[in-house]
């Protein structure tokens, strides 16, 4: 599903980001990407999601090299990955169900379909109640289920998720990770950034550890 | 995966584009208003120009040429002579002035001190042509072929006309025509440079927004839609509003202004042609300068 | 902790200024040359309209009044009956046409067929003085006033004068003042809006950083320094660049144009005045739009 | 040092974030805000920060009624207090050197002192080596110190700290709060909202619970 060979990302001005990463990730897997701040989780899976281009090395995703996809098919690459932003990446004026809405409208979902769906998933992450509230002015921990949401609606084939337990509290946390854990176990790959170790010593599911962009574990 | 068509997508982004113009209503209709001014310079100028133009096409009229019919001549008729004149390329217009007509002129000249012709039984002043040209042939050069033709006639005694006049109108003629271009395409620069800018700046407030949309996977067309379509829809409200400015300029103008200058203040079009024009003007321009802007900012 | 002075302060604030307007040198270049073709709109405008009034008042040069003089006064000698004229308030101009002339300007306008007069011994055209009104004076009134006062001379036999033409004249002045005024607070209110628009439009665009600035305890004067001084200096290059576009279109319409109309191009100040005008209305424009969009940004 | 009366936080459309909280916070201690994810921890520092609004009741923070202070007047109290928000308010263009140093410019702080403090705190945070990065290339948790770094610089008289840890691995984050403790112990007020239980465990300090706006502990 996802294959890295000798990957780098430099940047200029002599810091780089990963060196030589080389990884596999099997159809189906579940795996956690874990290493202290800075050490190259984000770039990671940025570089998985085609929106930063590697300095050097391949990546096939799905069976297609990276560096031969037109620029115009980009867009329908990331349809099939559900990325849950570190930072969120919600749209602040737009509502809740907008934010959600959104990554199946621009698929071309109809609204009956798209209402359906982004009413399910609301529920699974407990968010129901604030459908109709603007982005801007939700709590972090809800952005950032928002976030998940709008990553899950999609059904995606890939799910690569950065941090996406920093902002809720443990209980929350656990529930997330289990519904990652629900739809890995319906065929999804759920790629997971996290520096947090109770979580995936729990899980123990396979984890990548980085240490300044170097591949450790 | 129910997928719609293309005009449904269609129709789906612009009720996003319409419910986002709404959300932004204030900044909406500032950038319209900007179009619209920059829309009213625009065709204030070129109505100034086109009515300026009509207006010098007039002054053209000036440019006569008189031909003085021998006495000889006069006896064979004036209508053969008229018409020997009047197919003339380049003439437009032959007047004929009778020998009895030039002595009345003459009198009412020296109206008070007639006395001074009072002897005079035989009238020594000679029958004329007044020939005006037409307006394809108020340069110097049209003129000297139509004198030219003039004086070749065998009834003609003499050929006169304004030189100084003729080569000042058709030098005025040429500056008009380069100061029109000259303005003209500075005045559509700016509109052009203005608009763009407003625009781009639209696109640039909202380049976070954009992000999202291109990181959830939408296509650059996706994108652009909106954009265009707000960028239509407030090119066609600048361009009314344009109207609006233009026409109640023109109303405050009007009253007030001899009625020989009425010129001035016509219109090259009709009200609804007019409207149409603006409005469509304002439209290309929104659309172009939306799809300018929002394919630069993405990039390709 | 160490405080700096207020003029330290805003050493520093304009530093933060430059440095923010090298980063987006793209944008503040492209508001700047918006700012540019709006002044040079504005001026080109104004130019317009003073090149116009002043060729206007020249055309008032051709009212003037034609006084016929008695022949049993002019034995006291034409002097005196000239300063008697001369000093009537509104007169700018008196020039003397004895009966000797007004006779050669008959014959000259008879060329060809002074025949006509030839009989005559006794000249019998008066002699006259042809009086041009001063410019506060070509209006209807003012050429009644001037006629009324000389009809009441003894010495004047008969005062003529165009009545058609002062009064097209004074109402064609009155128009194009009218026009002026109408066209001139139109383009002045665009220029004005879309300077403001723009710079409000590049002050949105920055309303996370101005958000983060107020977080961390900026006073608003400290957040509307910096635009305030990128609003001048964006407002001086835009004057500048508005200099250049309208010194490079006078450059291609001098020399193509006909000796005559130079005062169409005439600038009514020397080019460093005119810099500094054009600069100065940037700046003040530039500084105005950043104070204002800053203020009802920061909601106050 | 904080004090809060009856105080409550309505928004239109009948929610609440906050309701009839009375709290005391005393100078120089240090307290945790708990609560899961919307409970209204982050509504209420902002309200002692003065970016919100109370709908209702009066807060007294060092000593001056919120509802009096003129807005003239705001960026000075703000200036008092060091503030880690939540999505950490960073300007994106600037350089993490130039972040830290704002809340010490607008202070009007002359720039030679403004240098030794911020290289000072960036040591703390371990981000010396990211001084001249552009924030908006920074790793989540190095964005995180950076916002810890810039309210610490100012050494403020009360600092509040919204969920500081929760993109930093747990190494770092106990880094954090024992500097939180430092500061503290030289006489600053701190008041550290989180979700992070292994933390509120580990340090046994006064923590104050918030239940759907109410607090409960
Ligand atoms: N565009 C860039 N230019 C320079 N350096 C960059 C750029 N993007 C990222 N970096 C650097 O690359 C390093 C790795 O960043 P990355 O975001 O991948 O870390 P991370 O493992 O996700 O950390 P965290 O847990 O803090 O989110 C960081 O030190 C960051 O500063
Ligand atoms: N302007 C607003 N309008 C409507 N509701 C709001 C507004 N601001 C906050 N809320 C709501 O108030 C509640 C409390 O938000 P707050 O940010 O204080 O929660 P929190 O305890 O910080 O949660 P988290 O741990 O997720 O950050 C949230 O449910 C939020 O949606
Ligand atoms: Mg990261
Ligand atoms: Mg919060």
């Amino acid at each position: 599903m996802i294959r890295m060979f000798h990957v780098s990302k430099n940047y200029e001005g002599g810091s780089f980001a990963l060196s030589d990463v080389t990884l596999k990730i099997a159809k189906g897997e579940f795996v956690f990407i874990t290493g202290s701040s800075g050490a190259g989780k984000t770039t990671l899976l940025k570089i998985m999601f085609g929106s930063e281009a590697p300095s050097e090395g391949q990546i096939i995703i799905d069976g297609r090299n990276y560096f031969k996809i037109p620029r115009a098919e980009i867009p329908y690459l990331r349809r099939r990955i559900g990325f849950v932003f570190q930072d969120f990446k919600l749209l602040p004026q737009g509502t809740v169900f907008e934010n959600v809405a959104l990554s199946l409208k621009v698929m071309g979902v109809g609204s009956i379909e798209v209402k359906r769906r982004v009413q399910k998933v609301l529920s699974y992450v407990k968010l129901s109640h604030r459908a109709n509230f603007r982005a801007a002015v939700l709590s972090g921990g809800e952005a950032q289920r928002v976030a998940i949401a709008r990553a899950l609606v999609k059904d995606p084939a890939i799910i690569l998720a950065d941090e996406p337990t920093g902002n809720l509290d443990p209980h929350l946390a656990v529930e997330t990770i289990e519904l990652f854990k629900e739809v890995n176990g319906r065929g999804t790959t759920v790629v997971v950034a996290t520096h947090d170790s109770t979580l995936i010593a729990r899980y123990a599911k396979r984890a990548i550890g980085l240490e300044s962009g170097r591949v450790v574990a | 995966m129910k997928k719609r068509g293309f005009t449904s997508g269609v129709v789906y982004l612009a009720a996003d584009a319409l419910r986002s113009m709404r959300a932004n209503a204030a900044s909406c209709a500032l950038t319209a208003v900007t179009l619209g001014f920059s829309l009213a310079i625009f065709f204030l100028f070129l109505f100034i120009f086109i009515n300026l133009e009509s207006a010098v096409n007039k002054w053209g009229d000036k440019t006569h040429i008189v031909v003085y019919i021998k006495d000889t001549a006069l006896k064979d008729g004036v209508e053969r002579l008229r018409d020997s004149a009047r197919f003339i390329p380049g003439v437009k217009t032959v007047e004929y002035v009778s020998k009895e007509k030039a002595l009345e002129e003459l009198k009412a000249e020296l109206k008070g001190h007639e006395e001074i012709i009072a002897g005079v039984d035989v009238n020594p002043l000679p029958a004329s042509f007044d020939i005006r040209v037409s307006p394809a042939y108020t340069d110097a050069q049209g003129v000297a072929s139509v004198v030219g033709t003039l004086k070749a006639m065998s009834w003609a005694s003499d050929v006169q006309y304004s030189r100084e006049w003729v080569e000042k109108f058709s030098a005025f003629l040429r500056f008009i025509e380069l100061a029109a271009t000259a303005v003209g395409v500075f005045i559509a620069a700016a509109t052009v440079f203005i608009i763009s800018n407003t625009i781009r700046l639209t696109v640039w407030a909202r380049r976070d927004e954009i992000e999202v949309m291109r990181l959830v996977g939408a296509t650059d067309a996706y994108i652009k839609i909106p954009f265009f379509i707000e960028g239509v829809i407030q090119g066609f409200i600048g361009g009314v509003f344009a109207l609006g400015v233009l026409t109640a300029g023109r109303y405050i103008l009007l009253g007030r202004m001899p009625g020989y200058l009425d010129f001035a203040l016509s219109l090259p079009l009709d009200f609804p042609e007019l409207l149409a024009a603006l409005a469509a003007s304002g439209m290309l321009m929104g659309a172009t300068a939306s799809i300018i802007s929002t394919t630069r900012f993405l990039g390709n």
